[in-house]
Formats: structure tokens, C-alpha cells, sequence
């Protein structure tokens, strides 16, 4: 059994026209760089995205955008992107908007085996609209269904041979929840240690979900609204 | 005088209690943090997956591995725990958040929401919003009292897609406090040197108002 | 804010008679001995306990059975206890036996705020009676509903003054998702430090989800099935 | 003659691949462990919350806060992972793990098993065996053929209060390997000189035989 691959590229070679993808991160934090770059690279085309967002126009999933390789986007904030916008806006790209933790739950139900979930998020709003809604305990909530992809594309802060993943910071995010929910799972980690090295009390992903793992490379790890505090001298 | 948004954000500030785990929007909620009492513990929850949210890094010190919902680059606190975003809406869901601070385009006087969406013209999307004004136990909205073009913001009923129903509690605008009440939104509080009348006009919902209406402390 | 009391007696002072309570731990492993001591010295009656075993004949939930404080047991396995066994058969303690992921699954919608949940474990058999069932993709599933328990109660390897846990190895099982559940969490830990000391990259309970902690004392951990190799010099 | 229950958890073993997640109940699928090929990776789920398990630790280095579904002190191998037991069974419930192996009181020839309970007798619970068998992919029963009263296990239908409906895919006994079809139990191996009468005679519910059997290989 070997789930380590060289690169990118050969880790999503039967990546098809059409597939679902899922793609982790939050804004441009914790996206599968390397990922990106090889589904550009390689072409494919007509793909239902699912992911937070939908990277900002030259960085991320923005990248595909550009190239058209994107059907349908399935996100809950997109506000960061003029090509996105102006594709929404033409009709040349299909955009469903969901809540953030209705995607996020609908991500964690695929990957614990619940086909559906409630959640009260949407009720009374046209997020409901054509979907079933119950009452429990007096509180109205709408029934969301476990997302089904054909891949999950994820990236980690380390990694090992066997899959287990360590993600790090607020760059966790949905990476976590989409590695449980592909078909299968590519993971590109920063760094890639042999099993055994990282403590297993502290694996955020265990190895089982992940069936694809290499060690990504020229993280360029874009900042979107960097914000600081005057130098520390000024304090 | 009308508030500046620092003076609604430190306004909105007093409402934050010991103890209190609070989810603060984009925008002017984004500036309550820098009112927060220092006698008090308040834990800053961001909805991207961290607990004990810090003040903006110093220069040098950016993270682009730490965020916050806004997409801006900041710190932790000591005690603070980074989780999934499944966890994060979870305890959201939960109802664990004590306390949720958001924007707004419309409020309705039945506590209606919209703020994520103009038809036609602007849609970012709603990222944690829905999640939030549908599970929080206390929603206070952050805005200004009138539009632009001089247009309440508070009105009978939202023109604008909605983000929840009848979930807001609060309302502190750049003129006043407001709570939503069966009767409509109810007021609370003045700013200083703005009169009862002038908020009554700028307020197209249902206005509740009691005696006296005091103006608001910001000392 | 303080969430740090001086021991499990001050922790469940307001424990009453007749509530529902959570407890931690798989078998004896991972159990708030502290905890369940405070109940038994408390005297506590009525209670309906919430907890995957029911401990031993003189250890665990077991002590509480002995005294009578536990009106019904909700568990998934309870196969090691004669006195448990006599009270059951003869009716004097009401147990309820469901699916051990069902009940793990119905403490995580508790603490994610999902009033229900489907799974297929007991489709078809007696766990099923009386349920709704639903169909997802030709598949049967039963519709579950989340616990409502008024505390649980968790042990913990470490843990800060703001409640941050951190579970060890097998020990965690339960705790983490009973801690997420009750409408009072309380956790007992080995090591308590102040907040900052744990990295909160390896948190797995956070603090907001435990409102009162302490540092336990004198665990005894007994093991319940003590299997070994031939010492090392044997292989 | 019939097989130890050493040598059906030796056959057992090799219903396992390269790569196999695989979850071993308590008993003689405990045992499977033994004999898992040693030119494979297998890994072994423990369903109270571990991934990567190990033997049994070696004496004085047992840890109370590591054991198996079995309440067994265990070790962990490289690679391992720890988790709640709610990851546990969404895993299970997903179908990534690849195989379950566990006892069973009964099994019926449409593939219902029952180990969980004997009505007025024995009331231990079910544990996860009822989650497990009812979302694993790929379910091996191993059991001895007849129960010590010598009556058949393997039934038309089970009498016993069920564990899961249509979800064993093979059985593995003392005296033969069998798998669930349409028509019932299949004959696939006998267990060195053990006749396929015998197995008839031993068999309950519907038995399906096909020109030769072959003797298992227990090399």
C-alpha cells in the first residue's frame, strides 16, 4: 500500500470533465496551492466546485475561473472577485450560495456516513425555498443533505505516509471536513514525515480518509486584508 | 450629535459581559474589540475556527495561516483553541456564542434581518451569517440609522432578501439604542444631543417610545 | 469568569435528585472517578445516567448502582456488572440499550446544535421499534434525536483555567462529545495549567464548551482486562 | 477434522488485503490479528477510538488510558491516530473501513445476524456491532458451526433478537467458509477432512453446494 505521490499532477491524473471537487481553505488561507495549479495545468473543464469561496481573481480557485474550467460554484461568500462576479452576472457560471455551516455540516455528514442534517440556518429566508423543513422542541429547522464529490482536495501542515494530517492555526478550516467527504481524498502537506513521527493524539485527520498524500511546494501563501498594529516600539 | 462607528462600536461594548463568548461581524462590529472593559474576560470567537481572538500582529509578525472571518491577519490570546469549521457553526448552533454583533442593510420592527444580498446588483454571498442570526440566544445589529440616501434602515417589514427572522434583539445605530419588542423597535437610548423627534422621523418601523428617553453614556 | 473550583464537591453542588447526567469514559477508561465520587458522597438519588458502561461491580457507575442513586442507565454495553445485571432483571433499575454510535453520534448533535440525527444502525431489529425510518438512496436510516442531559461529566489528561481540554490516547472516547453536550459541562483533569500552556493547535475540547474545572486526585485507572506479551527478554 | 478457533481466525486472515482499514470484534476475530500476512499493511480500527492497533503491550508497560473495544491493554503501531468515538463510528458509518469481523450467535441464510441478546438471559447490549454490521461494506462472520448443544448456527432464520438485517457477507466456521447469496448459504471450503455431508447435516437454513468443494489451505 502506497499512498504517497510525487506531485500534484499525478495525484489528480484521473481528476475527469464534470467531476465534483471540493477545495479547502477559508478566503485564500489554507487552499490547496499546488492543487490549483495542477488542475489548471491539466485543463479539465465543466467541474462543480464546492468550497467557502472563490479565490480572488488571480489566486486560488480564481485561477480556474479565468480558464472557464468551472460549471458550478457551491460557496457561501464570493465577494472577493470581479471575474467571478461578472461570470455569475452573464450566467456563464452557475453559483449556489449556501450558509457557511450548512456547507461545513453537509461536508462532516459525508464524511460520518448521515445523509442528511438540520440545521435552523436559511429558515424563513429563499435559502429554504423547495427544501423540507421540521419543527423540533418548537424550533423550525430545514433538512440539508451530506454533499457527495468526487475528490476532495486538501492541504495540511504535515503530513505522513499513512495519511494522518496536522493542520495548522485558522488554516484547519474546512480542510479537515472536506478530507472526510471525497472519494477520494488528495491531501498536499508542507511537510511529509514518515508514520510514526507525529503524535497520534494530536492528528486532526486520521489516515483513513485520505487516500493520496505529497509534500507541496512554493507555498505562496497569499495574504487578502493584511492588517497589523503599529511596530512594537510604538506601543 | 451622531455617533462616529467607533462611538456605536464602543457603545455596543457595554453590552459584553465577564465570562461572555462573543461572535463580532465585519465591519463596525469588528471595532468593538478595541472597547472590551479590561476588568471583564471576553472570548472572541471567528467562525473560520478560533477561539480567543487577539489584536492585529505586529508589523513583521503576519500569519497568513491566521485569520479571522474577515480574512484579516491577527493573533491569538493565551487560552485560545483553533477547531474545524464544522465545530465552529456547531458550538455557534448550539447556542454557545453568547452574544453575536453583525451589520445590516434593513432590520424590520419584528426583528427580521437582511444583510447579505442586493438582487440584481451585489451578491457576496452570506458566509456564516444565516448560521449565526439563526442559532445566536442575543443578536445586537451594528449600523448606521439611514442609508446613503438618507433612507431608514429600520423598517415595517425588509425590502432585501432576508438573512434570518425575527432573531434580532438589539439594535445601536450612530443615533440610537433600540430593542426590538413585540410593538416594534423600542427606544432605549439617545445619542447625545439627538432629539426624540428627529429619530422618530428616520425610523420608518413601528417606534416604541417610553418617558424619558436618556441619552447614551460613552464616557 | 471563573471556571476553576477547588474539587468535584463544590463542581456538582447543584446536582439534584432526579437529573440527567452524562458521564465520560469507554469501560473504566477515561471515567471522572473524582466525579463519581462526589455523587456517591453527595447521595444523590434518581439519576438517569448517560454513560456508553456501567462500570463495575465496585468501580465506576458501579459504586452509584450499589447505593441505588440511578433510577435509568442509557448505555451501549453493560456486560460486566453482576449487580447491575440483578437490578436490571429485577426491574429495579430501567436501562435503555442503544447502538454505541448512536450514542456517540447523539452527543456530538447536542454540542453541534442538531436537534436529530439518522443513522442505519438498528434498522430492522428492536432498537428500531417505535421509530422513524427514512430512506436516503435505497438505504434505511432511523431518525435519533440529540440528548438533552442537565450535566456531563468529563475526565480530561490536561486542561487550562478557560477549560481547554486535552484528552490521552484511548481515554478520550466519550469525553470530548460528552463535553459538548451537557447544559453544565464539568471536567476533571490530571493537569491543570494556567491559560496559554496548552498549544491550541492540540485542543480538543474548547474552553467554551466547559463551564467548571479541576484538578482530580488520586486516580486509581484500574484496568479491567489487563492482557500482555511475555516480557521483552522473551521475544 | 474441525478447526481451533485459532486456525478459523488463521483463515480468516486471509480475507484481508494490502491496505485493509479492518475492525476486529472481541473473541476469536481478536485473534485474526495473529496471523495477518506479513508482506501486507493492514491497519486495524478499534472502534472506542484508534486507528493503528497493536499487540498486546509487553508486561509493566500497560497504560490504563490505552485499550481496545475489548477493554484489552494494547499497544499502538507507527501511524496510529486517536479519535472521539463519534469520528469512530462516522468512519465505520461512511464505509472507510474495508472490513468488520465479528462473532455472532446466529446467522440466517439471507445474511441477518443476532449476538447481542438472549431474552430473559443475557442482556449485555450491543455495543458497536450494530452500527458496524450495519454500515461496513463487508461483513465475516466467525463462529462455530453448532452451538455446544451441537445445534446449527446457521439458520433459516434467526431466533434470536437481531443485530442487523442482510448484511453478513461470509462465515467462517470450524468446519467451513460460506458465503451469504440469493439462494442462501454457499459451500465454498471445507475444513480439512470435513465432509460436505457433515456440513449439510450441521447447516439449518438453506445450503447451496456446488460441484467440488475444496479443503481450506491453512499453509
Amino acid at each position: 500500500m502506497n499512498k504517497v505521490y510525487p506531485g500534484a499532477d499525478e495525484a489528480i491524473i484521473d481528476v475527469k470533465d464534470g467531476d465534483i471537487i471540493m477545495l479547502g481553505g477559508f478566503g485564500l488561507c489554507g487552499i490547496p496551492e499546488n492543487l490549483i495549479a495542477a488542475l489548471v495545468r491539466k485543463g479539465v473543464s465543466r467541474l462543480t466546485c464546492i468550497s467557502n469561496n472563490a479565490g480572488v481573481d488571480d489566486f486560488g480557485i480564481g485561477l480556474m475561473l479565468k480558464l472557464k474550467q468551472v460549471k458550478k460554484m457551491i460557496s457561501s461568500y464570493v465577494g472577493e472577485n470581479d471575474e467571478f462576479e461578472r461570470q455569475m452576472l452573464s450566467g456563464e457560471l452557475e453559483v449556489e450560495l449556501i450558509p457557511q455551516g450548512t456547507l461545513a455540516t453537509r461536508c462532516m455528514a459525508a464524511g460520518y456516513g448521515m445523509p442528511a442534517i438540520f440545521t435552523p440556518a436559511g429558515v424563513g429566508t429563499e435559502v429554504a425555498e423547495g427544501k423540507e423543513t421540521r419543527e423540533f422542541k418548537g424550533k423550525e429547522y430545514l433538512l440539508e443533505h451530506a454533499f457527495d464529490a468526487d475528490f476532495a482536495l486538501v492541504k495540511a501542515w504535515k503530513g505522513d505516509t499513512d495519511g494522518n494530517l496536522i493542520f495548522k492555526a485558522t488554516a484547519r478550516n474546512f480542510n479537515p471536513l472536506m478530507a472526510m467527504a471525497g472519494k477520494i481524498t488528495v491531501a498536499e502537506v508542507e511537510e511529509l514525515v514518515p508514520a510514526g513521527e507525529l503524535d497520534p493524539n494530536n492528528i486532526h485527520t486520521p489516515g483513513i480518509y485520505v487516500n493520496r498524500i505529497f509534500k507541496g511546494t512554493n507555498y505562496e501563501k497569499r495574504i487578502e486584508q493584511r492588517t497589523v498594529r503599529k511596530s512594537q516600539a510604538g506601543q | 450629535m451622531s455617533l462616529t462607528k467607533e462611538q456605536i462600536a464602543q457603545r455596543i461594548a457595554r453590552e459584553l459581559k465577564d465570562g461572555y463568548y462573543v461572535n463580532l461581524g465585519i465591519g463596525i462590529p469588528t471595532l468593538v474589540a478595541n472597547y472590551i472593559q479590561s476588568d471583564i474576560a471576553v472570548f472572541l470567537q471567528s467562525e473560520n475556527g478560533l477561539l480567543g481572538m487577539g489584536p492585529f500582529p505586529f508589523e513583521g509578525e503576519e500569519d497568513p495561516d491566521l485569520i479571522n472571518a474577515g480574512k484579516q491577519t491577527i493573533t491569538t490570546l493565551p487560552g485560545s483553541a483553533f477547531f474545524d469549521s464544522a465545530m465552529s457553526f456547531g458550538m455557534i448552533r448550539a447556542g454557545k456564542v453568547d452574544l453575536t454583533v453583525l451589520g445590516a442593510m434593513e432590520v424590520s420592527d419584528l426583528g427580521d434581518i437582511a444583510n447579505w444580498k442586493i438582487p440584481g446588483k451585489m451578491v457576496k454571498g452570506m458566509g456564516g451569517a444565516m448560521d449565526l442570526v439563526a442559532s445566536a440566544k442575543n443578536i445586537i445589529v451594528a449600523m448606521m440609522h439611514t442609508n446613503p440616501k438618507g433612507q431608514s434602515k429600520l423598517l415595517p417589514r425588509c425590502t432585501l432578501p432576508l438573512t434570518g427572522v425575527r432573531c434580532v434583539k438589539k439594535i445601536i445605530t450612530d443615533l440610537a439604542v433600540l430593542d426590538i419588542t413585540e410593538n416594534g423597535f423600542e427606544l432605549i437610548e439617545r445619542a447625545p444631543g439627538i432629539s426624540v423627534e428627529e429619530i422618530k422621523n428616520k425610523t420608518a418601523g413601528r417606534l416604541v417610545v417610553r418617558n424619558e428617553v436618556p441619552e447614551m453614556d460613552l464616557t
